[in-house]
């Protein structure tokens, strides 16, 4: 049978809508033969927005809405760097609280994704039971910070709630919510026969290609490189813990660097988070939250300020870089560079999907917690790497071979 | 591994040997940033280092033989008026307790001639974050296949780069949203 | 008086009426086409009247012996004479007149079909003589009681199919197909005129009921053994069973629409000769389990075989080629299991049950499966290629034919209310009892053969705009219509069907005794 | 015109959901009001994998230049009645993306808005307080055409 | 000639009273399977109403055509699938009331029936000309494939049990079944046969249904809802209203095979009330079997597994349950022959 | 394995805060007249903490319209407007008539950072728990915290 190669658009505007990307899938045959990657739909140009607004306090919040998953880390990160490039640095208070609230947000985000992926492979009994459990953490969230999602708990030079009391108690009330929970949701996702079905030995990552690819985060400890900047290069409050990658070997001894070893790493790094957080309530240093209260001042400060600075911090998703260069009386930014963790792990789709199914792409791409929807625009690759838009009749005659196919399959296995 | 000061010692010589090998082998200005956090104060270590851009495969080279594979991080790119400034993000020693060293590599290019090697032969992750930077301030990299848009609409205009400081800025494209609706505003 | 006269005569003129139009045709077509469109389906006309005629008769009088040439069929046949025929004889029983009324049928609807589908070929008034010799085959084949002029009709069938199969010379294919399928033919007659050699030798008659009567009489015999090998395989290769199917898909796929729609009723009038030869002739001798068996296992591995290979063909008319090899299995179950319990209580309980499916299933596949030959002539006829990958968007300008093609692949998938799931239903029903795996695979086949339809009327019809076609013109679909109303009458009043051909014909066929009585006594026995 | 809604639109909403380039924040809390601590759909709210079954678009995101058309033309494939949800401040007016060079929002500027959920993100709360907007406006409608 | 007219009448009469019975309480039990489903996911979900309004909704939509669809299969099959859908359930026994088309209440029959409402959904779906619609059509096509086997086994072997004790019985006849139901008339083996085979139907019925793991045609994250993907307003609802009725169907199939006892012989003797008291109490007590037969076959199942992959769903049915349903026709074999 | 899990949570009480009521009312409109009349009860959403980023509030006669608040407002939700009340102000060069600068806070625009509220010297704007602010205008009264 001549076979084409066709791509094909998977789950377009889906609700597990993360970042929207475009997501071109070549199959020939069965087999996915060529996946390919676009990011236009979300570019809002952040960057350049950042080195043209007044002030660095502005660009926060803009960091912040990188995403809203990880909007502690993005902020966590900018801060960082502006900190570096301007000596501005935060008192240990600060820093315990900052990875406080990056650990709950490490809680919610892996939830959420846990929930995410249930859904994606239709379990949607476990995706409403851990969004369900998630919500106490989300009123953790929004005791601390004022809102469930967006925290805006960061500024140059500390944070800008404190932790009361109070405060501890709650967020140690919570811990242990999910310590006693966490048998459940550990036996849901780890021994459900069905989840291990459509998991085990499906997107494979090797570690070489992991390694090649740049591939960060629990994408690339599930593959067994046990990369966690929290572990490598420690910042505030984790070079006081001294936190330990995980690795799916942690769990059972073995690695298959599948999707199944990525929600063990995952769901073990909620216990981990869960650790750290009440060590960092436990060992809460006190004095002052802010290197400098007022605000005016610290503006003045920023101004006059130049230096380059690097933050780095392990969002949930993996490691988050950025980039700052300030100029003495430059409106804030001379420069500024965000590297999403998603950034690095798109790349790794290509191997994960290669060889693989078309049914298993919406949990595949779900594995690396990744931003997909609006994949749309479906352009078709031929033998010859020639392209061209697909039309709806070219698309027809695709879908009736895969009936053939489909059916010759059914007939093979009498 | 735990840090005890034993093994911040070894990093401190690890570090110092990192430079030396570069310096050995380039001309070239490498400057240590070191910076304590935490209660317990224990330092980061960022590497800046400057190189010429003709040196930039050796370079390469060497951190090749510094860690079997380097992780690559990003390129930023600062438009520096009359140069393009491009700065290579890697990191080595990863994967142990607190011995991770981030290497920045910069490389300014005339803006005349942003020309530059690709590195997508030795690291593959690379692509993105060059498409990126070809994209968004129009530097060329020799020998990278794919020259596609990546963040960017395809129909966005030829020639023009939303990162740059100078009149190749698509000026006409920006767009004020918060204006859109003042024209509406009942309390004016 | 003329028409007691006719119809006294009309298994004649069931032959005579197609012979003698063949051999006009070539004269006709010189005044016009039109004139000699209509001499043609006149003929057919005709002959159907006097099959409907003749079925009226068998139906009310029973088994009707017609000799040629003589007043009454006692002269020919006095029972001392030895049972040396003397004149051509013809044995009308309702399994005969049966196959009669499906075959002339299913022609008539084909010549209507070709008078528009054809009208750009060349050399159409051969092909017009061919099909009706064709079809004069069919009914000899079906209403003799002469083993040799068996093989004579089957003779004349076999040359005018090969020569109609590679009718459309200008492709080189279909002359290899009709290549093979003439060499496979006079292959397979030899064998037959051999074993009706060897018969003839044994028992010194020719007609079939004496054959019987003496076979049973002397034992049955090791030539006779071989005799039936012979005929039972050569007659299971024409009729396209399972392993013998090969010239199946390259004969039916070549040839132009009608002409595969007829030769589903070819096949079947060698399947005729084959439950004839099995029952009538070597019913009461041989061993009617091993035979019956030797049925059920040829049905099952087509079935099987002829929907799997049909489920990865890519040519239309290829695909539906295996379901009729597919479909053959059905009838060849049913008729197999009736047969394998002949004779036992089990043949009341079930046996005859499964008989009258396997042959109403005969009836409703020649409608069907002609029906959906058509459509696929249609469809060719409109975008001139049989390649299923090359088709689509037909659904939006050959909306009737779209019709039709559903009805067909509905009633070839055994879906209610149309005839296929009538007589499968039959089949399974009673099939169960002597063994319930056959059922179950009877029915999976059944779904089997639904998917691959599904998928043709996906790629033919369904999809965006393709082609910028119009539907077929009104012969066409009169012809595709009239197969049609049978399907949807036998759907929804089985009861018809069965009372008046089906029941009839499968007592008939199941009765050797009553059959060689009434010839061999004289009628009026 | 769009025809006059019905009144078991009430109770019975589909929506889809469009990111015009959101920052995920407001889509995580529509997924969340789907959840048992908010569940929408004992509201008979459900959400839907196709426009063409959708009573109500809920659109996130300040539009960036790519997803123009396509919101477009996802308001177009919903049948009518059909209602319009913004959620979310940079849907509205841009928000904090407010001035760029790859966006061509706000959403108001693409296609008609019926009802805008400010915050940023809203809680699930306000979101189901903005569906409940969305159904006073209905039957507001309907009072007057009657 | 009269009598005939009559029971034309009689027919069109008793399809439009079965309809207002199967309607309703499909759409019922479609409320009360998504009550219970969003109760086992910890929250409140509709109210059992809820399908109702939704249905009304949809018929006072308005009904798009796409350009490119073939518009009047298009629209064609949605009638077709609920007509088809109400059709079968003349024949099939309701409780304490027999089949309308009595007499031909024949499970056969009813299988074949059974699939003229999934190829009007394929049929609708090709005929919408969208990719998403295709592929859910032609995954619909495998999935009626896959269960095809075990179905009929099941059907055949209890079928073959009845036959072998009361030969003179129409055996395919549902009134068959009811009159000896078939936990009765097995031995020990045929039992466990038959509790397998019961099994083994509750599964198939979940594919019939296309729900949850067996729904990979309307699959919504992998490919949009499928075959309904360019559906809306009307037609959509009369889909809608189709998978209420299948729902209805699938399950008093299965009451009548497996679970054909009523309340009334068990309680004449002590309780006195009038017949047709009776008939309504028998009515209630299959209401309250098929709801029961619904909610393992569906709403259980749905919510405690995960989607399927096509291949796996092949396997599934074509390993697994053609296994153990040979398997019980091996115990039922046993049965017979002991 | 759900299938225990499942049975277990039917038979408990659903995690459901049945905020506004617990289903659709048929007529939404009779509803809200209900609860204002008091004879149907809205059940409250999920508490607000304290410390909850709402909808602004701004104390007008407190502000001295220094501009803090719009300089650090991300969203460019504040506006500097002129007061319309004038005063005498005080300066070297003697009194003379000027409006004072007031702001107004456009709430659609706004991100809830409380940035301005952390910068405002007077602390005149501070956030309220309110967060219902569903609209069919976004101009409309409920979401512009009037200057003057
Ligand atoms: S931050 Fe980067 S990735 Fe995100 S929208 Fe802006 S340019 Fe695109
Ligand atoms: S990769 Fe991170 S920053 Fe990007 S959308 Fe996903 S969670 Fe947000
Ligand atoms: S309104 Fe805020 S939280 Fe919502 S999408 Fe926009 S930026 Fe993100
Ligand atoms: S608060 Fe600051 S800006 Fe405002 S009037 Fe006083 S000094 Fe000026
Ligand atoms: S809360 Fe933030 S966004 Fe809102 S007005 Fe204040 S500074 Fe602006
Ligand atoms: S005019 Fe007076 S009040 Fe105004 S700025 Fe000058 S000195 Fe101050
Ligand atoms: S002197 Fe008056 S006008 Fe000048 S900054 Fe101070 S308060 Fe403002
Ligand atoms: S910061 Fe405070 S005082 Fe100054 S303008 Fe804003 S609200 Fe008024």
């Amino acid at each position: 049978m001549s076979e084409h190669t066709y791509s094909i658009p998977v789950g377009p505007l889906h609700p597990a809508i993360h970042e929207p990307i475009t997501l071109k899938i070549d199959v020939e045959g069965e087999e996915i033969v060529g996946v390919d990657v676009f990011c236009s739909q979300v570019h809002r140009g952040i960057e350049w927005l950042g080195m043209n607004r007044n002030n660095p306090i502005q660009n926060i919040y803009l960091a912040e809405r990188v995403c809203g998953i990880c909007n502690v880390c993005h902020p966590f990160c900018m801060v960082q760097a502006v900190e570096d490039a301007s000596g501005i640095y935060p008192p240990e208070r600060a820093d315990y609280i900052r990875a406080i609230m990056a650990e709950l947000e490490r809680i919610h985000s892996h939830l959420l994704w846990a929930g995410v992926a249930a859904h994606e492979i239709g379990f949607d009994t476990v995706f409403h039971y851990t969004w369900a459990l998630r919500e106490k953490v989300m009123d953790l969230i929004e005791y601390l910070t004022g809102n469930r999602v967006t925290k805006a708990i960061m500024m140059v030079g500390g944070v800008r709630r404190d932790i009361s009391e109070e405060g501890k108690k709650k967020i140690k009330e919570g811990m242990q919510y999910y310590l006693e929970k966490f048998a459940k949701i550990e036996d849901i996702y780890l021994n459900d026969p069905t989840i291990k079905m459509r998991t085990r030995d499906i997107g494979v990552l090797t570690r070489e290609d992991a390694l090649r690819l740049c591939a960060v985060g629990p994408l690339a400890r599930a593959s067994g490189v046990p990369k966690d900047v929290r572990q490598d290069f420690p910042y505030g409050a984790y070079a006081d813990y001294g936190v330990k990658a995980i690795t799916p070997d942690t769990y059972n001894g073995e690695i298959h660097a599948d999707v199944f070893d990525r929600i063990i790493v995952r769901l073990l790094e909620v216990k981990q988070s869960v650790d750290i957080i009440k060590w960092a309530v436990d060992n809460l240093p006190s004095g002052p939250i802010l290197a400098e209260k007022n605000l005016v001042k610290l503006k003045m400060l920023l101004k006059k300020a130049e230096g380059e600075g690097i933050g780095r911090v392990e969002a949930p998703r993996g490691e988050d870089i950025h980039y700052v260069r300030l100029e003495k009386g430059k409106d804030p930014y001379l420069s500024w560079k965000i590297r999403a963790p998603t950034y690095n792990n798109v790349l790794p789709w290509i191997p994960m999907l290669l060889g693989g199914q078309i049914a298993d792409v919406p949990i595949v791409a779900a594995s690396t917690d990744p931003c997909m929807s609006c994949l749309n625009r479906v352009t078709v690759v031929d033998e010859k790497g020639r392209k061209y838009e697909i039309t709806k009749e070219y698309m027809h005659e695709l879908s009736v071979k895969k009936t053939r196919r489909l059916m010759r399959n059914a007939n093979r296995s009498f | 591994m735990d840090e005890t000061g034993e093994i911040k010692e070894g990093e401190k010589m690890k570090v110092d040997d990192v430079v030396n090998r570069i310096k050995e082998r380039f001309e070239c200005e490498v400057k240590v940033k070191e910076i304590p956090c935490g209660a317990k104060k224990i330092k980061r270590t960022h590497i800046f280092v400057e190189i010429k851009r003709e040196d930039f495969r050796k370079f390469m080279e060497l951190l090749f033989e510094i860690q079997d594979y380097p992780h690559f991080a990003v390129i930023s790119a600062t438009d520096l008026g009359e140069q393009m400034e491009l700065l290579y993000h890697f990191t080595i020693d990863y994967g142990k307790q607190n011995d991770e060293k981030t290497i920045s590599l910069r490389i300014k290019l005339p803006k005349n001639d942003l020309r530059i090697e690709t590195i997508t032969d030795l690291i593959p992750g690379a692509m993105i974050s060059e498409r990126e930077i070809h994209e968004m301030v129009g530097v060329e990299f020799i020998g990278l296949k794919d020259t596609r848009h990546f963040f960017l609409p395809d129909n966005w205009p030829e020639g023009k780069y939303p990162w740059r400081r100078d009149e190749t800025f698509p000026n006409d494209m920006l767009n004020k949203l918060d204006e859109t609706w003042k024209e509406g505003d009942k309390n004016e | 008086m003329i028409w007691e006269f006719l119809a006294n005569n009309s298994p004649a003129l069931i032959i005579a009426i197609p012979l003698i139009a063949a051999f006009a045709t070539s004269l006709i077509s010189r005044v016009s086409t039109r004139a000699r469109n209509i001499w043609v389906i006149l003929a057919l006309v005709l002959t159907e009247i006097f099959v409907i005629i003749l079925l009226y008769q068998v139906f009310n009088f029973g088994t009707k012996v017609y000799v040629f040439g003589a007043s009454s069929y006692n002269l020919t046949l006095p029972p001392d004479s030895g049972g040396i025929p003397i004149r051509i004889i013809f044995v009308v029983d309702a399994m005969s007149i049966f196959m009669a009324f499906t075959a002339s049928t299913v022609a008539l609807a084909g010549v209507i079909y070709s008078i528009s589908c054809e009208n750009e070929q060349t050399g159409q008034d051969k092909y017009y003589t061919l099909l009706l010799l064709m079809t004069v085959g069919m009914l000899g084949m079906m209403l003799t009681g002469d083993l040799f002029n068996f093989f004579v009709f089957l003779e004349i069938n076999s040359l005018a199919s090969a020569a109609l199969v590679a009718y459309r010379v200008d492709r080189g294919i279909a002359v290899e197909a009709a290549f093979k399928y003439a060499i496979i033919s006079s292959l397979g007659g030899l064998m037959v005129l051999f074993a009706i050699g060897i018969l003839y030798g044994q028992y010194d008659a020719l007609n079939m009921a004496m054959v019987a009567y003496r076979m049973q009489a002397t034992g049955f015999s090791n030539l006779d053994k071989i005799a039936m090998a012979l005929l039972t395989v050569t007659l299971a290769m024409k009729a396209g069973a399972i392993p013998m199917h090969f010239w199946v898909p390259d004969g039916y796929g070549k040839a132009p629409g009608a002409i595969s729609a007829m030769l589903v009723t070819t096949t079947y009038a060698s399947l005729y000769g084959l439950f004839r030869m099995c029952f009538t002739v070597f019913g009461l001798a041989a061993n009617t389990v091993t035979l019956g068996w030797f049925l059920i296992i040829l049905g099952v591995l087509s079935m099987f075989v002829g929907v799997t290979m049909a489920l990865v063909q890519h040519d239309i008319k290829r695909l539906m080629a295996y379901h009729s090899v597919s479909q053959t299995g059905y009838m060849l179950l049913g008729v197999g299991v009736g047969l394998a319990t002949l004779g036992t209580t089990a043949f009341n309980q079930y046996g005859l049950a499964a008989m009258e499916g396997g042959i109403f299933h005969l009836i409703n596949n020649s409608m069907y499966k002609g029906l959906l030959f058509l459509t696929a002539g249609a469809i060719i006829y409109r975008i001139g290629t049989s390649d299923l990958d090359k088709m689509g968007g037909l659904g939006h300008s050959m909306k009737y034919t779209m019709i039709f093609f559903m009805i067909g692949a509905l009633a070839i998938a055994g879906i209610p209310p149309f005839n296929g799931f009538a007589s499968k239903l039959l089949i399974y029903e009673s099939v169960y009892q002597f063994n319930p795996i056959l059922s179950i695979i009877a029915m999976i086949v059944s779904i089997l053969t639904l998917a691959s339809f599904v998928k043709v009327f996906h790629s033919a019809f369904m999809g965006p705009k393709r082609y910028d076609v119009k539907e077929v013109p009104l012969p066409m679909l009169v012809g595709m219509g009239i197969l049609t109303f049978f399907i949807i009458l036998f759907g929804l009043f089985p009861n018809i069907a069965m009372q008046y051909l089906v029941t009839p014909a499968a007592t008939a066929l199941s009765d050797p005794v009553g059959y060689i009585t009434r010839v061999l006594g004289g009628g009026s026995l | 015109m769009p025809k006059l809604p019905t009144k078991s639109f009430d109770r019975s909403l589909w929506v889809f959901h469009v990111n015009t380039g959101s920052c995920n924040g407001c889509d995580i809390e529509i997924l969340a009001a789907l959840t048992p601590r908010y569940d929408v759909e004992r509201f008979g709210i459900k959400l839907v994998g196709s426009p063409r079954h959708a009573d109500a678009l809920l659109v996130t995101g300040p539009v960036t230049r790519d997803m123009e058309d396509k919101v477009k033309r996802f308001y177009e494939q919903m049948a009518d009645p059909k209602v319009v949800i913004v959620i979310g401040s940079c849907g509205i007016s841009g928000g904090v993306f407010h001035e760029s060079y790859n966006l061509v929002g706000p959403v108001d500027k693409v296609i008609p808005v019926d009802v805008y959920v400010p915050g940023c993100p809203p809680r699930p709360e306000a979101i189901i307080d903005g569906v409940v907007k969305a159904w006073m406006k209905l039957e507001r409608l309907r009072r007057e055409k009657k | 000639m009269l009598t005939g007219a009559f029971e034309v009448i009689w027919y069109i009469a008793a399809s439009f009273l079965i309809s207002l019975f199967a309607i309703p309480f499909g759409l019922l039990t479609k409320g009360i399977d998504r009550k219970l489903a969003a109760h086992m996911q910890w929250r409140v979900g509709p109210p059992v109403w809820q399908p109702f309004w939704d249905v009304k909704k949809l018929f006072q939509k308005e009904t798009i055509v796409p350009e490119d669809a073939i518009s009047w299969l298009y629209n064609a099959a949605p009638i077709l699938c609920l007509a088809s859908t109400v059709t079968i359930l003349l024949y099939i026994p309701l409780g304490p009331f027999p089949p309308i088309l009595e007499g031909h209440g024949d499970v056969i029959l009813i299988l074949y029936l059974l699939t003229i409402p999934s190829l009007a959904m394929v049929a609708g779906g090709f005929a919408s000309s969208s990719p998403f619609a295709s592929v859910g059509a032609q995954r619909e096509m495998v999935l009626m494939m896959s269960y095809e086997f075990p179905l009929a086994a099941t059907v055949i072997a209890l079928v073959w049990k009845i036959s072998s004790l009361y030969p003179q019985e129409a055996a395919f006849s549902l009134t068959a079944f009811a009159r000896h139901p078939i936990w009765n008339i097995m031995g020990p083996f045929g039992i466990v046969g038959a509790i397998v085979l019961l099994i083994v139907l509750l599964l198939v019925t979940t594919g019939e249904i296309t729900k949850v793991p067996f729904d990979i045609a309307e699959a919504e994250t992998e490919i949009a809802e499928g075959v309904f993907v360019e559906y809306s307003g009307r037609n959509l609802g009369l889909f809608y209203l189709a998978d209420a009725v299948k729902t209805v169907v699938m399950s008093a199939l299965i009451v009548a095979i497996f679970f054909p006892y009523n309340l009334s012989p068990l309680l004449t003797p002590n309780i006195s009330i009038p017949s047709w008291g009776w008939a309504i109490v028998d009515f209630l007590f299959f209401l309250l079997k098929l709801e029961i037969v619904i909610f393992f076959c569906m709403t259980f199942i749905r919510v405690s597994v995960a989607r399927f992959r096509v291949d796996q769903v092949v396997k599934v049915y074509w390993g697994y349950l053609t296994l153990a349903s040979l398997l019980a026709l091996i115990l039922i074999a046993l049965d017979v022959m002991l | 394995m759900m299938f225990f899990e499942v049975l277990k949570l039917l038979f408990k009480k659903p995690f459901t805060n049945k905020f506004p009521v617990k289903y659709a009312p048929k007529n939404t409109l009779g509803l809200i007249e209900k609860v204002q009349k008091g004879e149907v009860k809205i059940n409250p959403p999920v508490d607000t903490p304290p410390g909850f980023r709402g909808k602004l509030e701004y104390d007008i006669d407190e502000c001295v319209g220094c501009g803090l608040c719009a300089q650090v407002c991300p969203s460019h939700a504040i506006e500097l407007v002129k007061d319309k009340n004038w005063v005498i102000m005080h300066c070297k060069d003697g009194a003379k008539l000027a409006a004072p600068l007031k702001i107004r806070i456009y709430v659609s625009r706004c991100i809830f950072c409380a940035q301005c509220v952390d910068v405002c010297p007077r602390k005149c704007l501070k956030m309220s728990d309110e967060f219902l602010l569903a609209n069919e205008d976004k101009l409309a009264e409920d979401l512009i915290i009037p200057g003057p």
